[in-house]
């Protein structure tokens, strides 16, 4: 409804606003290699540009690389745009697209990206425009790796990354860690129309409730991750509008295969029957979110399966296969961390489910603090929570290939990760899809994971707010709003 | 001053640097002691322990433990409180930061809440047993027993959102005038001093109604010297020890204890700093931390010390 | 010439055991508060952690008489069972920091010298780190759990404890009926359990009361930072503070908690600040 | 004096106090008490403790301690219906028309102020005097009242001041406003005899000098004959009986009164006979003790020193009476003796054996031998244990006698004690002063020691409590032969019980030797003035004290 509207009338240039999400750290960054989490992504999305954009429909789209191709998948060439220029009036070079890309394969550094880099074997300026990245495979989706989060483009030989100095659509007035951002137009920018407002103070408030109040009481004008539990608040106030991204991100179930009560297959598929969708997406969720199929692939996704039977809440089932099992009147620990978006409480409903069937869930609610280091990946019987990924591709051999470095339940399937590998450098596109189906069922049937719902993100704003719409990469409008909203005072 | 109260301050203060030391000490032997460290946290769930030891190694994080400690000490003792793990800026700037927010907030809350305790504590004490006695009596008990969080929340809620007298977020820039500065902190100033009004009037009531019951009152009366006399005159230079204590371990509360006042109002203090730093195992920011709160703790606690050091004639002339 | 005396005197203790409205009010607070943690359970009408109402954030309604909450669960089954936890937790809690600090204090006291110099010094360094912050570091560092909840709270109100009891023995130990002990030639652990310890019931009875009173308030503190007890329990802080995003219509299912909160605290401030014919203690 | 000139009294009738406990019944602690006092003339006030003297004093002010009220009577004070006043009335009264001396100054002072503050106060409060004439007209009276310095000691703060002196600043507080009334609430009480006899002096002086019309409370009948021109006594807040001190001294009606008579002049309960040596060899003797306080220097003595080279001998059945001025170190020598503190030189034997300087090294049988009393009944009863708690567990300790044994035992105890066996269970605070002391020497007594320490034993009580306290440690000397090391500031006391007598100054022997020939022949000068200075039943003993020792007022 909004997003139309706003798309009818012509976006008005100035303003300050003021934006806030739910994360404030000493360990806010502005270096792109370190980002963590949704206030970095949109920090450096005001300060910096990719090579590749992400798209509404998902699909690569030129960004600082006026354009890119690939004969064989393996070898890309990316041309450089010209006349684009850092917030200090130096221009965009080769030298500074090798330096930002290979700054992720320095252990040094700990970049987040280092896995997805490690398929660089080469990067190489193979004209004053143009640079030659080789990988050690083919991968059709490659462009669309570099539209992901850590792929920013820096001045080469930056070490100090305080001052966010980059070709994005605002300039850094002013970088606290743990405080607040102030981001100021770039008057310069190489893109059009460009920003339209003058400044965005940006900051993170952990606590819901105080960016709720913010938000109402009109000291922000953009609150993200709302609660949809308080969505009832904010429509009674009026005056409010609300950002629902379905971008297929999901909290899901991890049973070891390797380890614990998940090494019984049985036991498996009786959680499997008994994760009760429906009651989690009411109950939860509050209806904001998708049923989900025990694979990461949502049903936005162009190689979604959608012929899949769904798995259905099923007590008896359950039973018959926790019988099977002979886990029937044990006590299992399970862990859940609040550091897993809702896991607590899909916990707390599935032990009460379990209760009924005789089997005793030991809730173990364990700090978000050193959750993702501490417990996930480790614990036999845990949560887990996967961001949205661009590609299919990324989503299986990050998360579900033998040698995954995050295969979360330790699945190993040799027919899946030949599937995957060859899927990757598929180009006809009906042969990669029927791969990618398969690669589905294979999951559905056989990974120790059960994924309840893909969650949709909800950002809240003040319908003075112009130009926000739902992106796949992510809420905030794929964390880049800054260059698109407009305030309509 | 008498030679006796020199060493006695002497002393006192002597005293508190040996625990400074002390406890910087333990601090950073329990900060070793806490699972998972820095190279994870900043990967998070990209840890792999390839990527963990590369991270560590580029952070020092693999020198022993003892030789840390010695030369964080020594940094310390020059002035130098290291450099954040996390963000790569030296940490006295970080704390400076926000530690002169948290004095500044800290600061309004004592102007208020000392006053207005002192004022409560001595009227009670004075009036002791009577309605007035009682009632605020009550009051205070209800206001510290109720969770913080739910004041303050509520004060938004009430203040913010529907009267909307009030910002609902209190950090200001630095060029704000004094009238917007005031009315920024106003909710959380008002949310602190709930809880450290009480301890102060509790103590002060207590340590009053005993110099009230000693004989130097009664002869006073017999003198007599009106009530307000009794009090000014003879029952306050007496208690002023035992006031300066409560005071001092009251405000010793507004450093650490505002955590969560700070969180809700998104106040950039240091109590803040610590949690995220803990969070983050960001070392060398939680130890200087946590030395800035025991340093004021001791320097609140040694100044009351002192201060009824100073006001006990026995000391101050022997 | 003394028979008058003798005879007056039984009056007056007696009159010094007569207990006031507040103390009775108190007492009648706290005992809800331990007969709900221990029967609390057996009471509730539904399970404390079944969905039992589509409605979120239901009002007070015959069915469910405190409403119910975020997730539609009946919030009168989970107070009762928060019972258990609030009190539980806080009253095991300060009687381990009690017992500790009492031993530590009492030992100090009667010692004396360098062993007193040394203990004071230390607990007094613990002091000196703010109790929300020690117990984020040790939750942080040993997990959170019921144990080590219960026992990161003791810990940390040991050194207070201690120092109160310190104190007092201090001077009792002081008194001439310990020395009058020490020349009869009776060794330490008698003089500290039985001269000393039996006057300083009284005192000790109100920093109970007032210790438990903030074990109750740190551990709903520790809740809103995400540190207290973890779900499926749920104390009363963390009740509160699941809920809270009720406050904004007033959904009882926030507002009963933490009345709860407040009452158990009222009670047992009324109870020590009016125990019959003590002297109460300062301190925190 | 700007009354001096008025006529009229001050008139007391039917005045009823009444206590009342929080929620509790009243009771009343003064019956109807009525009495009149003309203008220029001294009234004492004299009881036994709790008698309700110092409720009368502080009610002619209008005044009633927090938990006592004033519920009915009348009080005239020159004219003036002090019952009747206002709040504010009642202020115009305190501290000008009507002064108040209290019983302790030390606690009486404002520790945190300077005396000169403190004594023209009242001159400020009432506006009388401005500062400066104030501060005058203190001085004049500090001087008049034989204080030392009297320019510079108002600058002073109270601990920096003797407890006579401070007894005297109090008094010229009192008198600084020329009060038509000036109420003395036992002033001597707490003091030394030789300190008190420079306040008596004073005060004496004082009142002739100004004509004062005063009441005077005290519970020591000599100290109220020197002072008063009529004494009323007082019993459980009733009026036994009132009349001039010649009467009163020489024939009172009232059977409390004779007691009160007879206690003032102890007898002599111990006969010569008990002195002279018999040869036996002394069951407890000290030799060249030095001991004090603090840590030890390098020479081996302590810090503080307080005892130097002191010694006795004591045989069995005997009682050692060792008198001297506050702080000489009676205490000290007895906690040497004990082993609470140790001895830096010298040694302590028991039958001849020397014992272990430290209480951990000597063994229990050796600390059963020798029990020591303590001065105050009220500190020394634990008073968080029941009477048979306290008395049995000696008892269980050394002689580990099973649970009915000792019941037994603890019986037999109260009995010789005399008192009755229902007392077992109660606890020390609902015993009177008298009670608590017989327990404290029945839990000596219960250890069956050959030497009992009695440290002030007596100083704590009323004078005729007192004398049954020693009436009792006579008989039980009789019956049991214990020997007695008693130590006490009061000579008459001394003189009653002891067989021999030691004096101690400043931690000196000064001189020692049997009871009677010590007391009629003193060698020493300050002997002879402790000798002196205890008051005698008969009026007129002050002046010829002053006389004889040409004391200036
Ligand atoms: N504040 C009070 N509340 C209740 N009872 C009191 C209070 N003060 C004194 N009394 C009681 O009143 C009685 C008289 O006390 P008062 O102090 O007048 O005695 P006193 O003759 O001066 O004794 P002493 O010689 O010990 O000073 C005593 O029984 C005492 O216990
Ligand atoms: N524990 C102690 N430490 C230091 N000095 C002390 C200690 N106890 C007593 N003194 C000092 O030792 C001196 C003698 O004290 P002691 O108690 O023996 O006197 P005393 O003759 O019994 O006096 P009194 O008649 O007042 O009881 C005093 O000056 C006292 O201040
Ligand atoms: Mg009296
Ligand atoms: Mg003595």
């Amino acid at each position: 409804g909004s997003a139309t509207q706003a798309l009818a009338q012509t976006p008005k240039r100035g303003g300050n606003i003021r934006v806030c999400t739910y994360t404030s750290s000493t360990s806010d960054t502005l270096d792109p290699a370190k980002q963590s989490n949704a206030s970095d992504y949109v920090r450096c999305n005001f300060f910096y540009n990719k090579l590749v954009r992400i798209d509404e429909a998902g699909a690569p789209a030129p960004e600082l690389a006026e354009s890119f191709d690939s004969q064989d998948a393996k070898t890309w060439v990316f041309k450089l745009r010209k006349g684009v220029t850092f917030h200090d009036g130096k221009a965009l070079t080769t030298e500074d697209v090798i330096y930002s890309l290979k700054r992720h394969l320095d252990p040094a550094v700990g970049s987040k990206a280092n896995t997805l880099a490690k398929q660089m074997t080469s990067i190489e300026a193979s004209s004053p425009n143009e640079v030659t990245i080789v990988l050690s495979g083919a991968n059709a989706d490659w462009p669309t790796i570099l539209g992901t989060a850590h792929f920013h483009i820096v001045q080469a030989g930056t070490t100090d990354f305080s001052k966010g100095i980059g070709t994005g659509p605002f300039t850094c007035k002013e970088f606290i860690p743990g405080v607040r951002t102030i981001a100021l137009r770039n008057a310069n920018y190489w893109r059009q129309p460009g920003p339209f407002v003058d400044s965005i103070e940006f900051f993170g408030l952990p606590d819901e409730q105080a960016r709720l109040n913010a938000l109402m009481s009109g000291d922000v004008q953009i609150a993200a991750v709302i609660n949809p539990r308080s969505l009832r608040v904010i429509e009674s106030a009026g005056g409010f509008g609300v950002l629902e991204t379905k971008a297929g991100l999901y909290t899901d179930l991890i049973a070891r295969l390797d380890e614990g009560p998940g090494t019984n297959p049985d036991f498996v598929l009786g959680m499997k029957y008994l994760l009760n969708r429906a009651q989690m997406r009411t109950a939860i969720f509050r209806g904001y979110a998708e049923i989900a199929n025990d694979h990461p692939i949502p049903s936005s996704n162009r190689y979604y399966a959608a012929d899949i039977p769904q798995r259905a809440f099923d007590p008896e089932k359950a039973k018959f296969h926790f019988n099977k099992a002979g886990v029937l009147g044990s006590t299992i620990p399970l862990v859940a961390s609040p550091a897993a978006d809702a896991s607590v409480e899909m916990a707390v409903l599935l032990q009460q489910e379990a209760k009924k069937l005789g089997l005793n869930l030991d809730v173990q609610r364990v700090p978000s603090d050193g959750y993702w280091s501490n417990y996930w990946m480790k614990s036999p019987f845990c949560f887990g929570n996967v961001n949205p990924r661009p590609t299919a591709d990324l989503l299986f051999s990050l998360f579900f290939k033998s040698d995954a470095n995050w295969n979360e339940s330790r699945w190993k399937n040799e027919t899946f990760d030949q599937l995957i590998v060859a899927a990757r450098a598929e180009r006809d596109e009906a042969k990669r899809k029927q791969m990618y189906h398969d690669a589905q069922v294979l999951v559905h049937d056989g990974a120790g994971i059960g994924i309840p719902a893909f969650i949709s993100n909800l950002d809240c704003y003040s319908t003075k707010i112009k130009g926000l719409r739902p992106m796949p990469t992510g809420g905030l409008m794929g964390y880049t709003f800054g260059e698109y909203v407009w305030l309509d005072a | 001053m008498s030679r006796r109260m020199v060493k006695l301050i002497a002393g006192r203060m002597l005293v508190a640097l040996a625990t400074l030391l002390f406890v910087s000490a333990v601090v950073f032997g329990a900060t070793q002691l806490l699972p998972g460290d820095v190279a994870q946290a900043i990967l998070g769930q990209s840890a792999t322990p390839e990527a963990v030891a590369g991270l560590r190694h580029a952070l020092g994080l693999d020198v022993p433990a003892l030789q840390r400690f010695v030369s964080w000490l020594g940094g310390l003792l020059t002035g130098d409180a290291g450099v954040s793990l996390v963000s790569r800026q030296p940490v006295g700037g970080l704390i400076w930061a926000r530690l002169s927010s948290s004095l500044v907030l800290a600061g309004i809350v004592a102007a208020i809440s000392v006053p207005l305790a002192l004022t409560l504590g001595i009227t009670a004490a004075v009036w002791r047993g009577s309605l007035y006695d009682r009632a605020v009596g009550v009051v205070t008990i209800s206001a510290v027993s109720i969770p913080e969080f739910l004041v303050a929340t509520l004060a938004v809620l009430i203040f913010a959102v529907h009267l909307q007298w009030l910002p609902a977020l209190s950090f200001m820039p630095r060029s704000a005038t004094p009238l917007q500065f005031l009315r920024a902190v106003a909710m959380p100033v008002m949310s602190l001093s709930f809880v450290v009004v009480t301890q102060m009037v509790r103590m002060t009531r207590a340590a009053v109604i005993e110099a009230l019951k000693s004989p130097y009152v009664e002869m006073a009366a017999l003198k007599g010297a009106s009530p307000a006399r009794i009090v000014l005159r003879h029952v306050l230079p007496n208690t002023v020890g035992a006031i300066a204590n409560a005071v001092a371990l009251s405000l010793s509360y507004l450093l650490g204890g505002v955590i969560i006042v700070e969180t809700i109002f998104n106040y950039p203090g240091i109590a803040k700093l610590m949690v995220d730093s803990v969070s983050m195992r960001d070392m060398p920011v939680v130890q200087a931390c946590a030395i800035v709160f025991c340093a004021v703790y001791l320097l609140l606690v040694t100044t009351a010390d002192i201060v009824a050091i100073l006001s006990n004639p026995r000391l101050r002339h022997s | 010439m003394s028979e008058t005396v003798t005879d007056i005197a039984p009056a007056a203790s007696r009159l010094r055991l007569r207990v006031s409205p507040a103390a009775a009010i108190g007492a009648a607070i706290v005992l809800t508060g331990i007969v709900l943690a221990v029967f609390g359970q057996a009471l509730s009408p539904y399970d404390a952690g079944a969905i039992v109402d589509v409605d979120v954030f239901g009002p007070i309604s015959k069915a469910y008489p405190l409403g119910t909450d975020y997730l539609g669960r009946d919030m009168l089954s989970r107070i009762l069972l928060g019972a258990r936890y609030t009190v539980g937790i806080a009253a095991l809690a300060t009687a381990l920091a009690c017992t500790a600090g009492i031993g530590l204090g009492l030992f100090a006291a009667v010692v004396g010298g360098w062993t007193d110099s040394i203990l004071s010094r230390l607990l007094d360094a613990l002091t000196s780190i703010p109790s929300k912050m020690l117990a984020l570091v040790l939750i942080a560092g040993l997990g959170s759990s019921l144990p080590i909840l219960v026992l990161t709270m003791a810990f940390i109100y040991v050194p207070g404890c201690y120092r109160i009891t310190r104190a007092l023995a201090v001077n009792i130990a002081a008194e001439d009926f310990v020395l009058a002990a020490k020349a009869r030639g009776e060794g330490r652990g008698y003089i500290m359990l039985r001269e000393v310890m039996p006057n300083m019931v009284g005192p000790l009875a109100t920093d109970f009361g007032l210790r438990f009173v903030f074990v109750v308030l740190l551990l709903s503190s520790l809740s809103f930072l995400g540190l207290g007890v973890q779900p499926p329990y749920a104390d009363w802080g963390s009740l509160v503070r699941e809920n809270i995003a009720g406050l904004s219509y007033g959904a009882p299912a926030v507002v009963m908690p933490a009345v709860a909160i407040a009452f158990l605290t009222i009670g047992v401030n009324l109870l020590v600040d009016n125990l019959p014919g003590r002297a109460r203690a300062g301190g925190r | 004096m700007a009354h001096a000139h008025k006529s009229g009294s001050v008139r007391v009738e039917a005045l009823k106090v009444v206590a009342k406990a929080e929620d509790g019944p009243e009771t009343t602690i003064v019956h109807e008490v009525g009495f009149e006092i003309a203008r220029g003339e001294v009234l004492a006030l004299i009881g036994e403790s709790g008698s309700g003297k110092t409720t009368i004093a502080l009610a002619m002010m209008g005044y009633a301690r927090k938990g006592c009220a004033i519920r009915g009577g009348a009080i005239d004070v020159f004219g003036t219906q002090v019952l009747a006043c206002s709040p504010a009335g009642l202020r115009g009264l305190r501290g000008n028309r009507i002064a108040y001396i209290a019983q302790s100054a030390a606690a009486s002072f404002n520790p945190a102020r300077t005396i000169m503050a403190q004594v023209i106060e009242s001159a400020l409060i009432h506006g009388s005097l401005s500062a400066e004439a104030a501060t005058a007209k203190a001085k004049a009276l500090f001087a008049e009242l034989a204080l030392p310095n009297p320019d510079t000691i108002g600058d002073r703060y109270p601990h920096q001041v003797s407890g006579g002196q401070l007894q005297r600043l109090l008094a010229a507080m009192a008198l600084l406003n020329d009060p038509d009334l000036v109420i003395f609430d036992e002033p001597t009480t707490a003091l030394d005899v030789t300190t008190q006899i420079e306040v008596l002096i004073s005060f004496k002086a004082a009142i002739r000098e100004r004509g004062i019309t005063g009441i005077y409370v005290s519970h020591d009948l000599a100290v109220v004959a020197q002072i008063a021109d009529r004494i009323a006594v007082l019993r459980h807040g009733r009026l036994a009986e009132i009349g001039a001190v010649e009467q009163m001294v020489s024939a009172p009606t009232h059977p409390y009164t004779r007691q009160l008579l007879a206690a003032a002049a102890p007898v002599k309960r111990k006969g010569p006979e008990a002195a002279h040596d018999t040869g036996e060899a002394p069951v407890l003797a000290a030799t060249g003790i030095t001991a004090g306080y603090g840590p030890a220097g390098p020479d081996g003595l302590p810090r503080i020193k307080i005892l130097h080279d002191v010694g006795f001998s004591l045989r069995r059945a005997e009682t050692l009476g060792i008198i001297g001025e506050s702080g000489s170190g009676k205490s000290t020598l007895a906690r040497v003796v004990a082993g609470i503190v140790p001895a830096a030189r010298g040694e302590v034997r028991l039958d001849g054996k020397p014992l272990p300087t430290a209480l951990d090294r000597r063994d229990r049988e050796t600390l059963r031998r020798i029990q020591i009393v303590f001065q105050n009944a009220d500190t020394v009863l634990n008073p968080a244990q029941s009477i048979a708690q306290i008395l049995e567990r000696p008892l269980a300790f050394y002689h580990r006698l099973g649970a009915s044994a000792r019941r037994q035992r603890l019986m037999q105890l109260l009995d010789q004690v005399r008192l009755p066996r229902s007392v077992a269970d109660r606890r020390p605070g609902e015993l009177s002063g008298g009670q608590k002391q017989r327990i404290n020497l029945a839990r000596a007594l219960a250890a069956e020691p050959d030497v009992i320490l009695c440290d002030e034993v007596t100083s704590a009580l009323d004078t005729v409590v007192g004398e049954a306290v020693l009436d009792l440690l006579v008989e039980i000397q009789r019956e049991l032969n214990v020997a007695y090391v008693f130590i006490s500031h009061d000579l008459g006391v001394i003189r009653s019980i002891s067989d021999a007598v030691m004096v101690l100054q400043h931690g000196r022997v000064v001189e020692a030797g049997p009871t009677e020939a010590l007391l009629a022949d003193p060698q020493e000068p300050y002997t002879r003035l402790l000798l002196s200075s205890v008051p005698e039943l008969r009026t007129g003993w002050l002046e010829d004290v002053r006389a004889g020792r040409g004391v200036a007022a």
